[in-house]
């Protein structure tokens, strides 16, 4: 991935195209509740927490070059705030609609990111992401520890409360109070990229000791910027706590902190929106693909590996190359790329899921179950929708042809 | 002139969508010090780069005893007897000065150095000679590049202003040391700011313009106010 | 969408049943068993005629491990119109899929789902968090430390001096309570608790020293998985011979890790197909048929639970809908008759009542487990109503309307 | 006349080696003064003790009466002392612009600001393309800094440290790597640029430093040996043998 | 006493167990400068691997077998996964890593089945070394505590004696100029990542006779391995050793101890009624304790016990 940001020239795509998405998308995101049915709308919902956790995630990667694997502590620190705030407005301890529930979270990922902020950014590269690691890993320790806090491992759980004639009980309401923190959430952060805070945090992960040398206390700059990342960490948790309505402490595990890594990189962390493409993919992917087969997360893992090895700008750099492309009347060339991306990926796809299924086929009971009725070593595989053998040379040689040929196919498409 | 060790023809090369050479011919024989001069940017370091194959050539062809080079991975360019001293040094600074001279030292085509001759050569770096790289003045950085890249026992050696940094004592002990590997039979091109200096030191001058190599010549063409430094390097005579 | 506008359920609506549980993803082994299970099962009530003359539907949705998705996974359940939800795999699951449940069942009055549980024990489930459309077919903590304590006592395996090591979570806290509550009954003394920090431990054998160090006669525990596998092994290696009282010890992958260090210690679970005899024999076999292995205890439990819900179901008199209200009511009055004893909701708390069978670890055993050659022999059977732990004092049910 | 930088017995030890050894120097408010000496001789180091870079092992540092030593470079910077590094030390991710608008910023006070955009910061923007102007790096404003040459890197990295308007100006080898006009073209940039600020600079150039500088001080072994008038210094037989031999005739 | 004496064992040869696991790592990043995520995985497929080949050839040589294919599998990762986003720097080539570990534990899961798998221990190994009080300690802690020595002596000639230390660890830093003194530094590469993956298939093979061999292997690890790596330095191999018995030790000792931070400030004469933190149990923390270390090295010590200065 190139070291550079959104405003220089490398990685954006041009400016024009880049506003047509985001108006396209909102739009998009506007109308949904009109079309999809509650469980898209639910998933939607889930995209839009995902979506801001990973761009808060990326605002210190992309600006100070600092790697955390520990996010899910100020996404956690975010749900539970909410969640006990919530729990005080149900018993009416507390009056703070729940609109403004969210506040809850943000100022509750904020603190606990100046503290963990100004602990973790005294040192940088690998050893950051190591402590970030451990202090969630701490946290994540204290979980089993305070019931009066955390709930123990079934977590506490609140309830919507209604306000101003909203019920707040079904999913589009929730979708759309989801949605106006997400948007109002991922434009503090894009604007923060543009103050001078935001501009001097990406010299520190450019080189910190000259700017010392101009006069600036960087470790201040840092603890800002992982602050800002922290408080809107903290903001998607809150999100995730009203659409849930109940959260434990497992929410500190490290799955939790590995999602906004995996959607970072895959989306790509080089332009703005890319994290947004990864949350957004892998999100439906998780509950569709999820849905349909138990090897989604091999699955996933694959696509992650890949992703990595061939476009280290991830999705969005790609798009963006090719939206360039064809901005420098190139329209051809991209239009080629394109179309050897999309082949590839297809190619490797059918490959990695016909071996996949078919392995997980053979290996499971219900396979050595009609071995024992039909007496056959290797009775044929019903999978996919239809039936073969899973020994059959000639698939497994296509599969193999397949995958190599994606592979090539996709290097062919990556390179300039 | 003798038959030449180095050998380059119709050089190009460039960063991403910049074509910085547009075909560079330059030869080197055993024993000759050559020197690359042009103003600054003009692409001498990535000349330099190109040839010894840090940076893949686009075209062109680099022949090292008669040997094709262009294209091969550099560690196979140098063990084949090419050395290379890059501008900015690059010490391996988490090691010793010592480690540093061992890791150069390699059983090259050409002649074989002692790390003691090296010693020789630059006293400042045996009192150093258990200090981490990392911390060593400019100067002995210099020093240590230079020496580094010479235990590879190379034919030819590729050196990237090797002045800089360098106290007036110094620069006269290194001008002596080029002319020492070269009367060992080692071929020497060299990219220097300080004209004087090649001039002193150089049989023959390479002027790079425009990616290319627009004159060459013996150095008597540069000396005072020739229409070549005029064009070329602008130098206000002296 | 379904789950909204729909008005109370259409007589000729097919009853639908689904699992949430962690089918991928760390934990997805032993999880999976109960949804595995309750497909046998659904698939044995559709074999007897379904509900009122349609096959009943059954959809499997995954949680992948986490509390927040099985959140996620639920109202999607609600939406595609689901019934009842069975979930076994894990009480912290269990707990937020409760409150899913009660938040719903609140919103939508008039579409009212039902929680089967089929294998998450923390007491709190029958506790503050019950709920008259929760019911917990299966044990609790109490449940399991009364039944092991009494067997364990009558086969003179208790001694006096008792260790308590639990994981530090409700779960762990539970036992480690109700193995204090059953000290008197069992005529001993606890002369050392110890809670640790769960699935976190890699080297047990200080926790070894310490047993060692109390001199008990007997441990009970309530570990699991890892904790369970380690603990035993960390024992063993110690060459400490003290009987163990254990609840998990069926657990796919527990015997194998725990090696034959095992031999010899005891496990109260609802089935065991040697006290079973001939039907538990039956079962067995019928069921490595349709699935191609023996059922696991997990897998059991799920089908004895969709046996029980088909006799709910068959009360019901014919040509009502899936109104799960009354299924709700019906499931409070139904009765499954075992081999062993009676199976029955109670009607204070939804905790089922049932008989337990107390077995130790045999080699050589007919049917045993995990590609070892260990297995589960019964040395005792302890009626549900002795057994079953009182009504909690925390849990207030609001009857439904 | 008063002395604007003042060091006192400074010393400097890492480990067993002695590298400053009880330097005494006194730059005077308004002068432009040298600092020569061999190869390691310590005058590298002597910076990153006066910028505040490495800690003094003895002596003490004073700018305009202020104690310099044990504080931190960021603080030093703020009072009024500004240096360039040997080794080109610039943000490579950043355009040209960038650099110098942050650099610009951090004078102002303004670099942490969050609460207003950077491009509402017109004044500074304009201030930044003078600067660049002024070391001919216009046409590049929007080169990432990575992929300039290498003699326009040390041109940005002069123009990043005058940006802050030092009042004490400290140059490691400004020209090193320059062909003879850039540096000529440098020295007299130099010149412009710190009119009326106090400018200590290493250099092995000896041209420029006689045509740049006021006095020069020779480091050697640590130690200062001469400090004097140009011509003083050239003539002085310990700094030849120790330093110039004969590049430069008296 | 007889309890002290057992602890004082039990800590040292966990932590030798988590040196022979972290060695491999350490050596990787303070190598190749890449913190390998999936190093885990790798102790996962040697665990299996020696279960693997241990049911057709029999314990002993599964030791020595086991390594030699994770190395292979090693190799091969770098050549073929590591190698192309070398480039484009330790951050990219971390993710890598970092992907990797979702895909091998899917694929054992895939391959193996979710359960722990049956791997029974050699007879010779099963029995007590040596007997204290009436705890016995088994021979095959005694056995992971030669092996572990073994591994140590080894690296720590191959890293000081040999050149290819020499040629990777300049690598790390300026891969382009150590290929211009003419190393072929891709191949010194995979070799030493090869190493790496080996070592750690090493401890799994020996760790999987004692811990179940689950495909959440790599999972229970955790970043145990990572903080060991820390708090010794990054890519100090003494310093991996000092920070494993430290680790090994404190969990081993701190589960004997039931006092709470409370009692501890109370017999101070602070803090009378404090909760939260302050009433948990040590013993129920022992987890946590490695991280406390970690960070209170980092912020005392940033570069770790042994390490070098950055
Ligand atoms: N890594 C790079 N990426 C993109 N462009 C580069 C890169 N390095 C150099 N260039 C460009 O290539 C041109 C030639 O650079 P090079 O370093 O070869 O010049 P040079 O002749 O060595 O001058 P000098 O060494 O005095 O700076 C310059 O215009 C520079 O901007
Ligand atoms: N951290 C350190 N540890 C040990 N020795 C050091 C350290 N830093 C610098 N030195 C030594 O101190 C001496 C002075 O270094 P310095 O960089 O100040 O020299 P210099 O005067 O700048 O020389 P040059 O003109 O070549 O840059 C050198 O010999 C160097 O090796
Ligand atoms: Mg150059
Ligand atoms: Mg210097």
């Amino acid at each position: 991935m190139t070291a550079s940001v959104a405003e220089t020239p490398m990685a954006a795509p041009p400016s024009r195209s880049r506003a047509i998405g985001v108006a396209l998308g909102s739009l998009l995101l506007l109308v949904l509740p009109a079309l999809a049915t509650d469980r898209y709308l639910e998933t939607a919902t889930r995209g839009l927490i995902a979506s801001l956790f990973a761009l808060a995630f990326n605002l210190l990667w992309r600006h100070c070059r600092l790697l955390s694997f520990g996010h899910a502590a100020y996404f956690g620190a975010g749900m539970f705030a909410t969640i006990h705030a919530m729990r005080a407005a149900e018993a009416g301890s507390l009056d703070l609609p729940l609109p403004l529930m969210p506040l809850m979270g943000l100022l509750a990922g904020a603190v606990l990111g100046l503290v963990c902020g100004a602990l973790a950014t005294i040192r940088t590269g690998t050893y950051f992401a190591m402590i970030t690691l451990a202090i969630s890993e701490l946290v994540h320790s204290f979980g089993p520890q305070f019931g009066s806090l955390f709930g123990g491992e079934s977590g506490l759980s609140a309830m919507r409360m209604p306000w101003a004639g909203f019920a707040f009980g079904d999913a589009r309401q929730v979708y759309v109070l989801v949605l106006a923190w997400a948007l109002a959430g991922a434009a503090a952060l894009w604007l923060f990229g543009m103050t001078p805070l935001g501009r001097t945090a990406f010299a520190v992960g450019e080189n910190e000791t000259r700017l010392r040398f101009l006069g600036m206390r960087t470790h201040a700059v840092k603890t800002a910027t992982f602050c800002a990342s922290a408080a809107a960490s903290g903001l998607a948790g809150a999100l995730l706590a009203v659409a849930n309505e109940n959260v434990d402490y497992s929410i500190f595990g490290g799955g939790a902190s590995a999602a906004p890594v995996m959607h970072t990189f895959i989306g790509g962390a080089g332009t703005f929106l890319g994290p947004v493409l990864g949350a957004v993919l892998l999100t439906g992917f998780g509950s569709i693909v999820g849905q349909a087969t138990r090897l989604w997360l091999l699955y996933q893992g694959i696509f992650f590996v890949l992703v990595v090895m061939l476009a280290p700008g991830g999705l969005a750099g790609l798009v963006a190359a090719g939206l360039r492309r064809s901005a420098d009347g190139q329209a051809a060339k991209a239009l080629r790329a394109t179309a050897l991306v999309l082949a590839g990926a297809l190619l490797v796809t059918c490959a990695v899921v016909f071996a996949g299924e078919t392995l997980s086929e053979v290996l499971s009971d219900a396979y050595s179950a009609a071995r024992a009725t039909t007496g056959m070593r290797f009775p044929p595989v019903e999978r996919l929708g239809l039936a073969y053998s899973p020994l059959s040379l000639p698939l497994w040689a296509a599969a193999a042809a397949a995958f190599l040929g994606g592979v090539l196919l996709l290097r062919r498409a990556m390179r300039p | 002139m003798p038959e030449p060790v180095l050998d380059v023809a119709g050089l190009e090369a460039g960063y991403g969508h910049s074509r910085i050479l547009r075909g560079v011919d330059l030869t080197v024989g055993p024993g000759e010090i050559v020197g690359l001069v042009g103003r600054n940017g003009s692409g001498r370091s990535t000349a330099l780069k190109a040839m010894v194959g840090l940076l893949a050539p686009s075209g062109g062809s680099v022949r090292l005893g008669g040997r094709e080079m262009a294209g091969r991975p550099a560690h196979a360019v140098v063990r084949a007897g090419l050395a290379y001293v890059p501008e900015d040094r690059q010490p391996f600074v988490n090691l010793t000065v010592a480690e540093n001279l061992r890791l150069g030292l390699q059983p090259g085509p050409g002649r074989r150095w002692r790390v003691d001759e090296m010693f020789e050569f630059f006293p400042r770096l045996r009192e150093r000679a258990r200090t981490r790289a990392g911390v060593l003045s400019g100067g002995e950085q210099q020093m240590l590049a230079l020496a580094r890249s010479l235990l590879g026992g190379p034919r030819v050696i590729l050196v990237d202003e090797p002045t800089e940094g360098l106290a007036p004592l110094i620069v006269a002990r290194l001008v002596e040391v080029l002319r020492t590997v070269a009367a060992a039979g080692i071929g020497i091109l060299l990219v220097e700011q300080r004209l004087t200096i090649v001039l002193d030191l150089a049989t023959r001058i390479a002027v790079l313009g425009h990616g290319r190599v627009v004159h060459e010549g013996p150095p008597g063409d540069l000396r005072g106010d020739s229409a070549v430094t005029q064009r070329w390097l602008a130098v206000s005579g002296h | 969408a379904p789950g909204t506008c729909r008005a109370a359920a259409q007589t000729n609506e097919p009853l639908r049943i689904a699992t949430i549980e962690t089918l991928s993803g760390p934990g997805s082994g032993v999880n999976r068993l109960y949804s595995i299970g309750t497909r046998q099962g659904v698939a044995m009530l559709n074999a007897a005629g379904g509900f009122n003359g349609r096959p009943i539907e059954f959809r499997e949705y995954d949680a992948q491990g986490t509390t927040s998705v099985a959140a996620e996974r639920f109202r999607a359940a609600a939406a595609d119109g689901i019934h009842i939800f069975v979930h076994g795999g894990s009480s912290a699951i269990a707990g937020q899929l409760i409150e899913d449940l009660r938040r719903h069942n609140m919103r939508n009055p008039a579409r009212r789902m039902i929680f089967l549980n089929t294998g998450a024990e923390a007491l709190e489930l029958t506790g503050e968090k019950c709920n008259a459309f929760h019911f917990r077919l299966t044990t609790n903590a109490e449940i399991r430390v009364r039944a092991l304590v009494a067997a364990m006592r009558a086969q003179g395996a208790l001694g006096s001096r008792v260790v308590s090591i639990n994981q530090n979570y409700s779960w762990g806290r539970d036992m480690e309570g109700a193995i204090t509550a059953a000290a008197a009954a069992g005529g001993y003394e606890v002369v050392e608790r110890i809670l640790h920090d769960t699935n976190r431990i890699q080297d047990f054998s200080p926790f070894a020293a310490r047993i060692a160090a109390a001199r008990p006669s007997a441990v009970i525990t309530g570990n699991w998985g890892n904790d369970l596998a380690l603990l035993l092994r960390a024992v063993s290696a110690a060459g400490l011979r003290i009987s163990f009282g254990t609840c998990f010890l069926d657990l796919p992958g527990s015997l194998s890790a725990a090696g034959d260090a095992a031999v010899g210690y005891y496990q109260a679970e609802v089935f065991n197909p040697i006290a079973f005899g001939a039907e538990g024999e039956t079962m067995m076999e019928e069921y490595r048929a349709r699935a191609g292995t023996f059922p696991s205890t997990s897998e059991v439990k799920a089908v004895l639970s969709m046996q029980f819900l088909g006799k709910a179901l068959a009360s019901l008199p014919p040509g009502t809908g899936p109104d799960t209200t009354r299924i709700a009511a019906a499931l409070v009055a139904a009765q499954l008759r075992l081999p062993i004893g009676e199976m029955a909701i109670r009607a204070e708390d939804r905790q089922l009542i049932q008989p337990l069978v107390v077995s130790h670890v045999v080699k050589g055993s007919r049917y045993p487990i995990d590609g070892t050659d260990m297995g589960f022999e019964p040395v005792g059977v302890v009626p549900g109503p002795e057994a079953v732990n009182p009504v909690q004092a925390s849990c207030r049910l609001e009857r439904p309307a | 006349m008063t002395a604007t930088l003042e060091l006192k017995g400074v010393v400097k030890r890492f480990g067993p080696a002695e590298i400053i050894r009880g330097v005494d120097l006194r730059v005077l408010r308004g002068e432009r003064h040298a600092l020569i000496g061999p190869n390691g001789a310590g005058k590298s180091t002597l910076f990153h003790l006066v910028s505040g870079h490495l800690r003094l092992s003895g002596g003490e540092i004073r700018l305009g009466g202020t104690r310099l030593d044990g504080r931190s470079p960021a603080a030093i910077a703020r009072l009024g002392l500004a240096r360039s590094f040997q080794i080109t030390s610039i943000f490579g991710g950043m355009s040209v612009f960038e650099n110098l608008r942050l650099a610009v910023l951090a004078r102002r006070r303004r670099a942490t600001v969050a609460w207003r955009l950077a491009s509402a910061m017109t004044d500074a923007a304009e201030e930044a393309v003078a600067r660049a102007e002024a070391v001919r790096l216009r046409p590049r404003l929007d080169t990432p800094a990575a992929d300039l040459a290498y003699a326009e890197q040390r041109a940005l990295e002069l123009a990043l440290t005058l940006a802050l308007d030092p009042g004490v100006v400290l140059l490691d080898e400004p020209t090193a790597g320059m062909s003879a006009e850039e540096a000529a073209a440098t020295v007299d940039l130099i010149r412009r640029t710190t009119e009326g600020r106090t400018l200590l600079v290493v250099e092995h150039d000896m041209d420029i430093v006689f045509r740049l500088c006021d006095r020069i001080s020779v480091l050697v072994n640590g130690r200062v040996v001469a400090t004097d008038a140009p011509a003083a210094i050239a003539s002085n037989p310990d700094v030849r043998t120790a330093y110039l031999g004969d590049a430069v005739d008296a | 006493m007889d309890y002290f004496v057992i602890s004082l064992l039990n800590g040292v040869v966990y932590g030798l167990l988590l040196f022979m696991v972290s060695s491999g790592l350490t050596l990787v990043f303070g190598m190749m400068g890449v913190l390998n995520f999936a190093h885990g995985s790798f102790y996962m497929i040697g665990a299996y691997a020696g279960y693997a080949i241990a049911r057709v050839t029999g314990f002993w040589p599964a030791m020595v077998l086991a390594p030699v294919v994770v190395a292979l599998i090693g190799a091969a990762v770098e050549r073929w996964l590591l190698e192309p986003v070398h480039r484009h720097g330790h951050a990219q080539e971390l993710l890598l890593t970092f992907g990797l570990v979702f895909v091998i534990e899917e694929l054992a899961k895939l391959l193996f089945g979710p359960f722990a798998v049956d791997n029974p221990m050699p007879a010779e190994l099963a029995r007590p070394a040596l007997q204290v009080g009436d705890i016995a300690f088994p021979a095959f802690k005694a056995f992971i505590g030669v092996v572990a020595a073994a591994m140590f002596a080894g690296l720590f000639a191959l890293l000081r004696l040999t050149r290819a230390g020499l040629v990777v660890r300049a690598a790390v830093h300026r891969p382009d100029m150590v290929s211009a003194l003419g190393h072929d530094v891709s191949r010194v590469f995979m070799l030493v990542f090869a190493l790496g993956a080996g070592l750690a298939g090493l401890a799994g093979a020996v760790a999987g006779v004692f811990y179940p061999v689950s495909p959440n292997m790599a999972h229970e690890l955790g970043v145990i391995v990572f903080v060991v790596v820390v708090v010794g330095g990054l890519g100090s191999l003494p310093g991996a050793l000092v920070a494993s018995l430290l680790i090994g030790l404190s969990t081993t000792f701190a589960v004997g101890i039931d006092a709470t931070l409370g009692d501890g400030l109370r017999t101070l004469g602070l803090a009378w009624t404090m909760g939260g933190i302050f009433d948990v149990r040590l013993s129920s923390m022992s987890g946590a304790i490695p991280f406390f270390l970690m960070l209170l090295i980092l912020l005392l010590r940033p570069s770790g016990l042994l390490g070098e200065r950055a």
